[in-house]
């Protein structure tokens, strides 16, 4: 298991699947947890393991992903359903929740990634 | 001394601009105050149970009213105590008297209070003694108490008074301050950004935004805006 | 429904057709003002007039009412925002102090017997923005003027006096804006903002253009009327907001000299009040209005409008971006500036006209002053909205102009530096009813070249004011107050024939017309069409045949044809 | 098959991000684009839609599910009408009556993405320009928590990396800077990256604005990971452009600090000015976000978290925005339109949306629509319906149909809304 601080965002494949989120490719689009190098090969990851990624305001299990650009200690998720169950919905009276810059810990897990249809369920 | 407590559990928001005044009222008139149920109007006795005892200037609210907003706004005089938590908007603009709660409150504690004293026993959430969105000055005089925590936003834009934190605050504590004092016991983040005055005292840890440069019993500015605010650790 | 209108013993005002205070019938069908012959009195409905003042509908012709620049501020100003003017039922809620929604501007002018009134500053990529919200105003007809001094087209066109083509981009920017005259902002000095500077005098040279103010205004003076546009150059002149400027302003208006056109003047200068400073810094500012209005007196090509502020909350837009960043320095308000493709700029800050304030004070005393010392026929009452404050003090600026007594009992709340540095105080002219409506009413409409507005002869369109308020007996000069109060809301507000409002309550929610000035008949638009393409192709960031508003996209479009 | 020739297509403005490319083309014959981006490509390619209206999983008529719609919100003590960035303006200025007219409460999609500029916009003002002053002059572009080539893959191009105008005639006229708290695909066209650490966007301006302000000693050795002289040069580099671009992104509006990071960022922006100029701008997400904030604006005096309870607009965004309502527990029924709160909301929002019956207005199903009780498709703007949309930086479009549909445009169906509830409720 290791700390991490979670980052959401737009990513090209999230954007291009936006308007059809019933679609296998809407889903794969957004299930996934890039980690730097360092931590993917720390939590003994490989190629299509699955995370478990734990906040104050939830969690959720996705696949992992590498990415050699990314810093020790970040995890990023596009945005979207499965980075939802575990950001900071708080808005501080902004009405803007925090979906940037949340505590986390990620762990290796053998549980299922939901599907959307089963994420909508399970809130 | 006039004693409310609500009839339902409330589905949505409730506006009650209910003051200590209205415990001087008659029975009748208290009853068909104008209250707001969501996009209902309505009158306070068909939602909340009225107990009046005597003419004093007092509120007592028994029950949770967490959903009813605007208690105390404006209000210059005489007494509200809640038993339970409270709704936004909580003694906004008053000028005068004392409400105590003994449960939380949510946002807008004081916000642009003039004088008078607010008590929350347990936690407040944003924008304690701030400005509403567009205006100039927050609280400008009288004294905030929140005995838990609170979240951010902290006594924005304050031209006067006291605010004082018990517990731990969140960010943006006395940004834009221009006079007054703003106390934390706990720990709390960004402080004093643009502050032009006033003085800031917090016991626990915070961050000092760049812009202050450190003097002997603290933290003085912001240089970005000339100011001369005072942020110390006690 | 009446289509019919029999306005019974009314006392009419209409100073087009030389009527000054004279009890007469008015007749109204198919929203316009006919002959008794035309109307089956039977059937018409009759408004007894009887006492009361009756007038062509209010004609405000400098206002921002619609567009980007009023919409962004209601954007940063929600404090605008909180006062309630009506709750939603029948008609729209209707918000705000002196920013007021689409529809609260609608409302307000209708209330105060207005009809019409026109957008003064169109950003021409912003156009199908500035209609759709002129869309969103019932009650009153409008139009809007496009902003041209500093749109790169322009500034070539005039530096390589290539006059056909400056012409013909006249023709073409105001059909594709669907606007209706050539507004001009601080000419050359916007471009010049790009670089962080400014073109303070008329022989400034614009960056980047072998270009001057002096040549762009005398251009499009010339260009406007080669092109025989109903309304002419309508000005916002260089050095805006500066001790010392009313000499830029004179030296502007006389560049107009040498044009003339029967019909109307050839150039407006608005909002000159803001224009009309002496002296060498805010330490000495004092008024150059009396120098201006001997000056405009003097000629029978120009005309103004007053700028006139209101003491209370305002907040200054204007394409003018230079000079808004300096008010932002000056004041420490907020700031909002729009740098806009190739055609200039805009800039918003928030004000507050302080009675005790010097040079708020000042202004105030220069507004009045140039509304007392210019001939009625040269001077549009206005207040630039929300510039100088709002349009629904409209009849404090009629009273004050009338009555010399509410001017001293006005003065004595006012900072003293007004005695010292304005005339003001000695100006014992006071305006007549007569001149009051000509204000309003007839001469904006003659400034914009609209035959059928500001008046009540056959033909015109039947926009009407009656106001509780007897030209016969009331004492203009000293009772003052109750010329204030008749003048805030109409005793009844006709529009087209319709009755809309009444005694200040709304009666009927109805749609205006949107004009706007189709040109291209007098100029060859193909000779620009290269340019054109060039142009967009290389400057704009959209494509040129995604420029601008098709009349079908309007509410109520109405064409008028320059012949 | 051969490609059709460009001059045989038909001209499009893209209706996906904020950028409103409008010199896209389409093939109607073999429903394909020509010169999209991936996003547009896929927005304006043939995929799954909402067959048709219905009434908890049955399909009805337009009119029986707007009937049902309309008693929906009126027997609401106060619903949530939310949505409008992917519309166009002819619809949300629909909406935003309607809202008014059933008391509800107005929020639209900036609300989740760059509302909190519009907070900064209260509090400073914003000195911006447009797309094509960027293009034209900015010798300088920052790009500050945006990443546009994921989110406005053509934006660079077209307006502010490589566009070439009046006074930049090459890329190498420009200086492009990337700030963000990680490597984005945007970081590695930039000429200089700066990595800052999570939750300090606000301490980083302020240290530049001190910096630039020449108040050295006020600024500590490092500031939120960036080392003072770091810091320095950044400051140097912005004070030494000639006209600078400072185009922000959800990395500032979705982190601590949110609205302060933004108005701090102004700040920054207005001082600058006093040495040479600069203007700042957000990466605004939808084609017409900006169209669902200008709308209410003009109609009734604010851009988003309107409520009308009282009959009158009042703007509380800690009171009145989706997320905030929702969390509140404070509405009883909602209609969502364009867009897709269940994918997009915090799961504590979700959990009440799931709760109250859900009115839902869109081309294509969603994850709103697997728990939406009434629901309406509707055409996809810029293809098969048209109307105004505003681009990012406020310059407004009309977009294009240029296929026709059986599915009503979203203002045919929220016009006989207003006129129905305008008729219930005994109006006209």
């Amino acid at each position: 298991m290791i700390e991490v601080e979670i980052i959401s965002g737009r990513t090209l494949d999230q954007g291009a699947t936006v308007e059809e989120k019933l679609t296998d490719e809407y889903f794969k689009a957004v299930n996934y947890c890039e980690l730097s190098e360092d931590d993917f090969n720390a939590l003994g990851l490989a190629e299509g393991d699955k995370v478990k990624i734990k906040t104050e305001f939830g969690e959720v299990v996705v696949f992992a992903v590498k990415n050699k650009d990314l810093q020790k200690g970040m995890a990023f998720i596009p945005m979207g359903p499965y980075a939802n169950m575990i950001i900071d919905p708080s808005t501080d009276g902004t009405g803007m929740p925090q979906f940037k810059g949340i505590k986390g810990v990620v762990e290796k897990t053998d549980e299922k990634v939901l599907t959307v249809k089963e994420l909508v369920e399970v809130i | 001394m006039l004693k409310l407590k609500p009839k339902i559990d409330f589905e949505v928001s409730v506006e009650a601009e209910i003051t200590p005044q209205l415990a001087t009222l008659s029975s009748d008139e208290i009853s068909n105050f104008q209250v707001y149920y969501g996009k209902e109007k309505t009158k306070l006795g068909d939602l909340f149970e009225i107990s009046k005892e005597g003419d004093d200037a007092k509120l007592v609210l028994d029950g949770d009213f967490s959903m009813v907003k605007w208690v105390g706004a404006r209000m210059d005089d005489g007494e509200i105590v809640v038993k339970g938590d409270i709704g936004d908007h909580l003694g906004a603009y008053m000028t005068g008297g004392k409400i105590v709660v003994e449960g939380n409150a949510l946002d807008w504690v004081g916000a642009e209070m003039k004088g008078g004293e607010i008590v929350v026993e347990g936690n407040a959430r944003n924008y304690v003694g701030c400005a509403y969105w567009g205006d100039m000055t927050g609280m400008s005089g009288g004294k905030i108490t929140i005995r838990g925590n609170v979240s951010n936003y902290i006594g924005e834009k304050m031209g006067g008074g006291e605010i004082e934190i018990f517990g731990n605050a969140g960010d943006f504590i006395g940004t834009e301050m221009k006079d007054g004092t703003i106390t934390i016991h706990g720990s709390c983040g960004f402080v004093g950004g643009d502050m032009k005055g006033g003085v800031i005292k917090v016991k626990g840890s915070f961050e000092v935004v760049p812009g202050f440069k450190k003097v002997e019993d603290g933290f003085e500015g912001d240089v970005n805006v000339g100011g001369k605010g005072k942020i110390t650790q006690f | 429904m009446h289509h019919m209108l029999h306005i019974k013993n009314g006392i009419v005002v209409d100073p087009k057709n030389g009527i000054n205070a004279e009890k007469m019938d008015i007749f109204v069908k198919e929203g316009k003002i006919v002959e008794e012959s035309e109307v089956d009195v039977k059937e018409a409905k009759v408004i007894d007039a009887s006492n009361k003042l009756v007038v062509a509908g209010g004609f405000d012709m400098h206002a921002h009412i619609a567009g980007s620049k009023i919409n962004t501020g209601r954007e940063m100003r929600p404090e605008e925002m909180r006062t309630v003017r009506l709750i939603a039922g029948k008609f729209r809620a209707s918000i705000g102090r002196v920013l007021l929604t689409s529809p609260a501007i609608g409302y307000e002018y209708a209330k105060m017997g207005y009809t019409t009134a026109f957008e003064a500053a169109q950003p021409p990529v912003g156009a199908l923005h500035t209609h759709e919200e002129l869309d969103a105003i019932p009650m009153i007809d409008k139009a809007a003027l496009p902003v041209f001094g500093n749109w790169h087209f322009v500034l070539k066109y005039v530096a390589e006096k290539e006059w056909e083509k400056l012409r013909a981009f006249l023709a073409w920017a105001l059909e594709r804006t669907k606007g209706f005259g050539v507004k001009v902002v601080n000419p050359g000095g916007v471009e010049a903002w790009m670089y962080g500077g400014n073109c303070k005098s008329l022989d400034d040279e614009v960056p980047g253009f072998n270009v001057t103010p002096r040549e762009i205004i005398t251009g499009l003076i010339q260009e406007t009327e080669n092109l025989g546009l109903c309304h002419s150059v309508h000005l916002h002149c260089n050095n805006l907001g500066t001790p010392g400027n009313y000499q830029t302003t004179i030296e502007t208006m006389k560049l107009a000299s040498k044009f003339s056109n029967d019909k109307r003047q050839v150039l407006h200068v608005t909002h000159v009040q803001f224009n009309a400073y002496a002296g060498s810094s805010w330490r000495d500012v004092a008024s150059g209005a009396a120098e201006i209005a001997k000056y405009v007196n003097s000629v029978d090509n120009i005309t103004i409008d007053m700028g006139q502020p209101i003491f209370g909350h305002a907040t200054a837009m204007t394409g003018d971006a230079p000079f808004q960043f300096t008010l932002h320095k000056l004041t420490g308000s907020r700031w909002s500036n729009k740098d806009s493709e190739i055609e200039g700029g805009a800039g918003i800050v928030p004000i507050a006209y302080l009675p005790k304030n010097p040079v708020h004070a000042l202004q105030w005393a220069i507004g009045l002053e140039l509304g007392l010392l210019i001939d009625s026929d040269r001077v549009v009452l206005s207040t630039d909205y929300p510039n100088g404050g709002p349009f629904t003090e409209y009849p404090y600026v009629m009273a004050m102009l009338m009555s010399k007594k509410m001017r001293e009992k006005e003065l004595e709340r006012v900072s003293p530096y007004v005695q010292k540095a304005t005339g003001l105080a000695a100006i014992d002219n006071e305006k007549t009813l007569y001149e009051i409506i000509q204000m309003t009413r007839s001469l904006p409409a003659r400034v914009m070249g609209m035959d059928n507005k500001g008046h009540l002869g056959i033909g015109a369109d039947a926009d009407i004011a009656i106001y509780n308020l007897d030209p016969l007996s009331i004492d203009t000069a000293n009772d003052f107050e109750a010329v204030y109060k008749a003048f805030k809301t109409s005793a009844y507000t006709i529009k087209g024939g319709e009755i809309i409002a009444k005694d200040g309550e709304l009666v009927k929610e109805i749609w205006g017309r949107t004009f706007w000035v189709d040109a291209t008949s007098n100029a060859s638009i193909e000779a620009i069409d290269s340019d054109l393409n060039e142009m967009f192709e290389k400057y704009y960031s959209l494509q040129r045949q995604n420029y601008g508003v098709e009349e079908a996209w309007l509410r109520k479009p109405e064409r008028l044809v320059m012949g | 098959m051969p490609e059709t020739k460009e001059e045989e297509l038909t001209n499009v403005i893209c209706t996906f991000c904020g950028s409103v490319c409008d010199d896209v083309l389409f093939d109607v014959e073999k429903y394909k684009g020509k010169k999209f981006c991936k996003l547009g490509s896929a927005k304006f390619s043939k995929k799954e839609r909402i067959k048709a209206p219905m009434i908890d999983g049955k399909e009805v008529s337009y009119e029986e599910a707007i009937e049902k719609a309309v008693e929906i919100l009126l027997n609401a003590k106060r619903p949530l009408l939310y949505g409008w960035a992917s519309t166009v303006n002819e619809a949300i200025r629909l909406g935003v009556i309607l809202t008014e007219k059933v008391g509800g409460v107005y929020d639209q999609c900036a609300s989740v993405c760059h509302a909190p500029g519009t907070l900064a916009l209260i509090e400073e003002g914003v000195p911006g320009g447009s797309l094509g002053e960027v293009k034209n002059r900015a010798d300088v572009v920052i790009f500050w928590g945006s990443n546009p080539m994921e989110a406005h893959p053509r934006h660079p191009v077209r307006y502010s990396v490589r566009a070439k105008g009046l006074l930049i005639k090459d890329r190498k006229d420009r200086k492009v800077v990337v700030v963000d708290v990680r490597k984005t695909k945007s970081a590695n066209m930039a000429d200089l990256f700066i990595q800052i650490k999570p939750g300090y966007d606000y301490p980083i301006i302020s240290a530049l604005r001190a910096l630039v302000k020449g108040e050295e000693d006020a600024v500590p050795d490092e500031v939120g990971g960036v080392s003072k002289q770091q810091l320095k040069e950044l400051a140097e580099l912005m004070k030494n452009a000639k006209y600078g671009a400072l185009l922000y992104g959800l990395g500032v509006t979705q982190s601590r600090g949110r609205d302060r990071n933004v108005e701090n960022a102004i700040k920054l922006i207005q001082l600058l000015n006093r040495h040479t100029r600069w203007i700042i701008w957000p990466m605004r997400g939808h084609y017409n976000v900006v169209g669902a904030g200008d709308v209410p604006a003009w109609e009734v005096g604010y851009t988003y978290a309107i409520d009308f309870s009282r009959g009158y607009p009042r703007f509380s965004p800690g009171e009145f925005a989706a997320n905030e309502v929702l969390q509140r527990g404070d509405c009883d029924a909602a209609l969502i339109i364009a867009s897709d709160p269940v994918a997009h909301f915090p799961k504590a929002s979700v959990a009440h949306l799931k709760k109250i019956p859900v009115i839902q207005i869109d081309p294509f199903p969603n994850m709103t629509t697997l728990i939406s009780k009434v629901v309406i498709p509707s055409a996809m703007a810029g293809l098969e319906a048209e109307g105004t949309a505003y681009r990012m930086d406020g310059i407004p479009f009309r977009v294009k149909k240029i296929i026709d549909t059986e599915y009503w445009s979203d203002e045919k169906i929220l016009e006989l809304m207003l006129e129905k509830v305008n008729e219930k409720l005994g109006l006209r």
